[in-house]
């Protein structure tokens, strides 16, 4: 019994992850926390995409089912859960039945190698760039074959749209990520990392994000990336696969309840997980603004506050609204539960400011708010955008964003290099 | 990061081994016995899928990783994307094993065989999953793969690795030209 | 029991036996489908996303309205003309009284003619608003659908402040008006024109420039003038294949020729061209109003019509510039209280038929484009 | 896009000739200068003493109301307000006379109410209206329809209105058939009446010869009868359909 506390103790004061510090009780409290945190992150995706949504458009989205409709997407996930599930009478039903399991599974694994955190991981692979895009590339089957098992036409354009759209799109964003990567290589030993954490190390060792990094090539590649991940996710404006004024809801058409609740999941985690990507590669992962400019103390404890700051800022949102609240005995459960909704932020952001929590969560909190940030544009996106007709994406996959990925890379390891390069050129002139 | 793998040896490696090895196996027998030919390709990527994480076990996760990325993301797309337009219905109905199913059995034969030789011969008089009998280099192993491409001494891959690529750019062109009447 | 419609054989040239086949797909999109803007039913031969051709299955929506009409009197068949183009149901009214009052050798006093005038052209602007949202929501923006409909919410108070109804609104009777305009009907109208004109900035800024936007227009469903006319296309449709031709100016009804104002044309005929057309129209619209609650005279709203009405016996083809083209009455009177035969030649029906001529050797996602380009309205359509 | 907006041009010279791609004269009514153009809005027709030839119509019946089934009803009122109201009266311009010239009784010119049209005679359709649209650049066709007159021996008139763009003028050309005669399908001049024809063919029964693909439109295929006849009887459709389909006797 000692003993196993003592295994669980000992990880505390780890400076690894779990996986790579090999303790297997931590590694599955990650796994854990992991799942359940996305799932929330799904959820509240789906409210406040509704409500940012809404906003854009002139209109006040879910109000109904709890205040500002915060139980909506508990109400959803109900509603999803009660319905009918319903299997096509000439569907494939193995295929049909294994089709969302494929693309929750590949879009949940990823997740093992996020670095939240440089010991907030659930492990850190030596190729872990690469397992991400690995794995993430997996979905596509799932979708492939849901399209294909569903027997219906919609579905199958769908899919064949989704495949060709995922696998073109994949080429530009690998040619982005190994700009980037090119980028990390750059330190005393000239060895580069696909892993994760290392890459965001590296960011941290060369006191840039590789965003800036040889402006403006570094932007570029991130430019590509931004965009191929939306293609990637198929989401607005390259949301074809799933283009509802042509196809009614293109792959999944013919999924409802449960199975099709899986395939919502499976497509707000990806989009999370590739602005993991986004956000590790290009935006310094965890690391909070200014890490190497503004250091020592009093610096330190500015950006540690600043997450109990924010959910208290929230909590106070909360609470104006529920001032703003109609004064009727109707609306008395909704202001009721906005106060207690407040109070809990405001409660959590209080928990923030304690020195043990305050010193572990600040790497989760940049993380998580750059990652929101992308999440916000997805949104933005969608309310802005009309939607690119097949052959216009292809044609901005290979045509546009192919050819500036490759010339991008090239560009990197010359001016990555250009030093060396330099030396070899003068020693052929002296010769 | 090499010594928290050292010092962290592989738990229930056999369990994993035999594991993985069955999947494959099943998934194998699964490919060529299924009628329908989705099916077959799913089957095909359990069996691909369950070879990179036997390459993981082998310490070699940049072969892992391009197994799952190569074949299992990338080419097996393209397949399930021909096989969706064939007709299913009409592939079901033919036969499943033709006249060939002697060659494949005597070159399955042979091929076990050869397997056997070899494991025997190498591993004469010894267990099966000896401690430690992986020696985990100290470089790693994407730049293990690195060095044996494009290392300026030890790099004795480099003229195939290219002239594979040049030969994969004439199969491209060729299929372009073969699918394409009229460019 | 078997929906005749069900069992019709699809009419298509080569019947594809197989599933799946490569080269051939044939997909019915609706008559229940996201995009095609109400129960319209096409039938798509594809080549992966090619169109080969399609067919248009109609009639989901009949009413029989001509049938009907021949049951009422002509007082009577009024209120059903606006259920034919429910979005524009003003400019379906104007059109039958115009027609009927033509019949009856009566024209309705000018103060009439410009309450007509104005609420016909915000008809137009309401159902261009209601064409832009649906046409960028078809094309995959969600965002101007809200807009246009907020918009389109004051042109229906409007209706509703003067008559009563916001959709069906039965504005006109049959020599004039049944209501003097509210108080404060011109200040509404004012206020309106000022209201919507940055509006109409508002939308152009989220589409016109939009790279996306372009790609998705430019040269999508293009129909040339030639085609166009020969498939008796008309209203913004024509005018964006560089015919310019309106009935406002052509053949002026109402007072039209009383305002100033100009037909905007396009040149390629595509789906750019038109949305540019309508925009531009809308604009236009707004100059007429504008014109015409500064000119409003006073004066009766009705001319000295019968209380029964019975034309002679006669017959009169009649057509105004609806917002989606050639709105015509064929009205044929046998001297009863009831007309004899009453044809609406829609204009929606007719573009319809373009779909196909359109849609040729495009993609799927242009044939949403060039459905939600044509502007129809089902109920029109199928009357 | 501002350049693509054009100012309304100056009414274009009388005898401008419009190219294919810009037909229309806008700008308001004109007439051509051959004083033949009557538009719409003109309400009082211009009435030029009756030529010997089209004095005679080739019909006894006054054109557009021969044998009117409700005709009684209106003999009935004196209709105060109005008198008896205008009559068609025969229409003259240089096209007629030339026409006029040409097939001599088979067409007979007529105005009312400031609308111009043809009475033709059913074998001349196809070749009046080839000219129409070939001499006359009648090459718009707005509308295709049809009346039923039951009481009459030819029961249809057949009604096509056609448009010019370069005369900006509107004529209907009207013909009468009987029941079960065919009318030769205009799809080859204007593609329009495709449709229209088929609508046509859907609610009368007119069948249109050459048409390519004649087949109901808006009702479904399996629909009985005609309904825009004046003998279809709404209910029996609606009881048949009850009785098959619900088992009673009456919906209503």
């Amino acid at each position: 019994m000692h003993a196993l506390v003592q295994y669980i103790e000992s990880y505390l004061s780890s400076d690894k992850t779990p996986g790579a510090a090999g303790n297997f009780f931590w590694a599955t409290v990650y796994v854990l926390l992991v799942f359940v945190g996305l799932s929330i992150a799904v959820i509240a995706m789906n409210w406040l995409e509704r409500k940012i949504l809404a906003h854009m458009q002139v209109r006040l989205g879910p109000m109904r089912v709890g205040p500002h409709g915060l139980l909506q997407p508990i109400a959803d996930a109900l509603k999803l859960l009660l319905k009918e599930d319903i299997i096509p009478d000439g569907a494939d039903k193995v295929v049909f039945w294994i089709a969302p399991f494929i693309v929750v599974l590949a879009a949940f694994t990823v997740f093992v190698v996020v670095p939240f955190g440089p010991t907030h991981a659930i492990t850190d692979m030596n190729i872990g760039i690469l397992f991400m895009l690995g794995v993430s590339s997996l979905s596509v089957l799932g979708i492939v074959t849901a399209g294909w098992a569903s027997n219906s036409h919609y579905p199958l354009i769908g899919a064949l749209r989704s495949s060709a759209q995922m696998v073109s799109y994949e080429v530009a964003m690998g040619l982005a990520v190994v700009s980037a990567i090119l980028m990390t290589s750059l330190n005393e030993s000239k060895t580069g990392t696909l892993s994760m954490i290392g890459i965001v190390q590296a960011q941290f060792d060369q006191h840039e994000w590789f965003l800036f990094k040889f402006f403006p090539l570094g932007i570029i590649a991130f430019g590509i990336f931004a965009i191929a991940m939306v293609a990637e996710t198929n989401r607005a404006p390259f949301d074809l696969p799933e283009a509802e004024s042509e196809l009614t809801a293109g792959f999944h058409t013919e999924y409802s309840g449960f199975r099709w609740s899986l395939f919502f999941l499976a497509e707000y985690s990806a989009m999370i997980a590739v602005s993991s990507i986004a956000v590790t590669l290009w935006i310094g992962g965890w690391l909070r603004p200014f890490p190497n400019l503004l250091q020592g103390s009093t610096w330190d404890l500015a950006f540690s506050s600043v997450p109990g700051i924010t959910f208290l800022l929230l909590g106070a949102i909360c609470f104006y609204n529920t001032a703003r609240m109609p004064k009727h005995p109707l609306f008395k459960i909704q202001t009721l539960g906005l106060a207690g909704f407040g109070a809990v932020l405001a409660l959590i952001g209080l928990m923030m400011f304690l020195p043990p929590v305050r010193e572990r969560v600040g790497d989760i909190f940049w993380f998580s708010a750059k990652v929101a940030g992308f999440m916000y544009l997805y949104i933005w996106y969608r309310g802005t955008f009309p939607r690119y007709r097949f052959d216009q994406l292809m044609k901005v996959g290979w045509k546009v964003l192919l050819p500036t990925g490759l010339a991008l890379l090239i560009l990197t390891a010359v001016v990555g290099m250009r030093a060396e390069l330099l030396a070899q050129v003068k020693q052929v002139f002296q010769r | 990061m090499n010594p928290s793998l050292t010092s962290n040896p592989p738990v229930a490696t056999p369990f994993f081994f035999y594991g993985l090895a069955a999947i494959m196996i099943i998934g194998g027998i699964l490919v060529i016995t299924r009628k329908n030919a989705v099916h077959s390709a799913l089957a095909l990527i359990t069996t691909l899928l369950a070879q990179a994480a036997l390459y993981l076990m082998l310490y070699a996760p940049f072969v892992a990783g391009v197994q799952i990325i190569l074949y299992a993301g990338g080419i097996m797309v393209l397949f399930l994307f021909v096989i969706m337009l064939i007709s299913i219905e009409r592939a079901e109905k033919e036969r499943q094993f033709n006249k060939q199913w002697l060659v494949g059995i005597a070159a399955a034969a042979v091929l076990g065989g050869l397997f056997i030789t070899v494991y025997t011969t190498t591993t004469k008089g010894r267990v099966l999953f000896p401690e430690g009998r992986t020696s985990y280099v100290d470089m790693q192993n994407t730049q293990g793969i690195a060095n044996l491409l494009f290392d300026q001494h030890a790099g004795t891959y480099m003229f195939a690795f290219e002239i594979a690529s040049l030969l994969l750019l004439v199969a491209i062109i060729g299929a372009v030209v073969m699918a394409k009447k009229r460019i | 029991m078997t929906d005749p419609r069900s069992l019709s054989p699809l009419d298509l040239e080569t019947p594809d036996k197989t599933f799946l086949d490569a080269n051939e797909l044939v997909i019915n999109m609706g008559p229940q489908h996201p995009a095609t803007h109400g129960v319209l039913r096409v039938i798509l031969r594809l080549d992966g996303e090619k169109v080969l051709g399609l067919e248009c299955v109609i009639g989901y929506l009949h009413r029989g309205v001509e049938k009907i009409a021949e049951n009422r009197t002509y007082t009577m068949f009024n209120p059903y003309v606006d259920r034919m183009d429910y979005v524009a149901a003003v400019s379906n009214g104007l059109g039958y009284c115009e027609a009927v009052e033509k019949l009856l050798s009566v024209e309705a006093p000018p103060r009439a003619q410009y309450i007509r005038v104005i609420l016909t052209e915000l008809n137009r602007i309401a159902s261009h608003q209601l064409w832009l949202g649906t046409h960028a929501l078809d094309i995959g923006a969600i965002t101007p659908l809200f807009y246009t409909f907020r918009d389109r919410e004051e042109i229906l108070k409007i209706f509703e402040k003067y008559c009563g109804a916001r959709l069906t609104t039965h504005a006109f009777r049959i020599g004039g008006l049944q209501y003097e305009a509210y108080d404060g009907f011109e200040s509404d109208v004012r206020n309106f024109v000022s209201f919507v004109k940055p509006k109409i900035d508002e939308y152009e800024e989220l589409l016109t420039t939009n790279r996306i936007w372009l790609e998705r227009t430019k040269g999508v469903g293009v129909i040339s003038g030639k085609d166009a006319i020969a498939l008796g296309v008309t209203g913004p449709v024509l005018r964006a294949s560089g015919v310019k031709w309106d009935i406002r100016k052509a053949q002026p009804y109402a007072n039209y020729k009383n305002f100033d104002f100009e037909i905007p044309t396009g040149e390629n005929g595509d789906t750019y061209d038109r949305y540019i057309v309508r925009m531009m129209e809308m604009r236009q619209s707004l100059r007429i109003i504008e014109q015409a609650v500064a000119g409003i005279p006073e004066g009766p709203i009705m001319a000295k019509v019968p209380k029964v009405m019975k034309p002679p016996v006669g017959e009169v083809y009649h057509s105004i510039e609806a917002p989606k083209g050639e709105l015509g009455y064929f009205i044929v009177s046998d001297g009863s209280t009831q007309p004899y035969r009453v044809r609406v030649r829609p204009p929606s029906f007719v573009n319809l038929q373009a779909l196909d001529v359109m849609c040729r050797d495009q993609l799927v996602a242009d044939v949403i484009a060039v459905i939600g380009t044509l502007d129809i309205v089902l109920g029109e359509v199928d009357r | 896009m501002p350049d693509e907006t054009k100012s309304p041009p100056p009414p274009p010279p009388e005898n401008e000739k419009p190219t294919a791609d810009k037909p229309a004269t806008p700008g308001g009514v004109k007439s051509t200068p051959s004083g033949s153009v009557q538009s719409e809005t003109t309400t009082t027709p211009s009435k030029p003493s009756p030529s010997s030839e089209t004095s005679t119509p080739p019909k006894a019946a006054a054109p557009a109301t021969p044998a009117k089934p409700a005709a009684p009803a209106a003999a009935g009122h004196p209709a105060p307000p109005k008198p008896a109201g205008p009559v068609p009266t025969p229409w003259d311009s240089p096209l007629v006379a030339k026409y006029k010239r040409e097939y001599g009784t088979g067409i007979n010119p007529l105005t009312h109410l400031g609308q111009n049209y043809f009475e033709v005679d059913r074998s001349l359709i196809p070749e009046i209206l080839q000219l129409l649209r070939d001499d006359e650049k009648f090459d718009y066709c707005v509308d295709l329809t049809a009346v039923h007159y039951p009481k009459r021996e030819k029961q249809f008139d057949v009604v096509w209105v056609l448009y010019s763009f370069q005369r900006n003028e509107r004529i209907r050309v009207k013909t009468q058939i009987a029941d079960g005669e065919t009318v030769p399908s205009s799809v080859p001049l204007w593609a329009t009446c495709n449709w229209l024809e088929r609508e046509v063919y859907d609610m009368f029964g007119i069948k249109f010869d050459g048409h390519p693909d004649l087949k109901r439109i808006l009702l479904p295929d399996g629909w009985k009868g005609f309904p825009l006849r004046k003998d279809y009887g709404i209910l029996q459709q609606d009881n048949e359909w009850v009785q098959i389909n619900l088992g009673i006797e009456s919906g209503q």
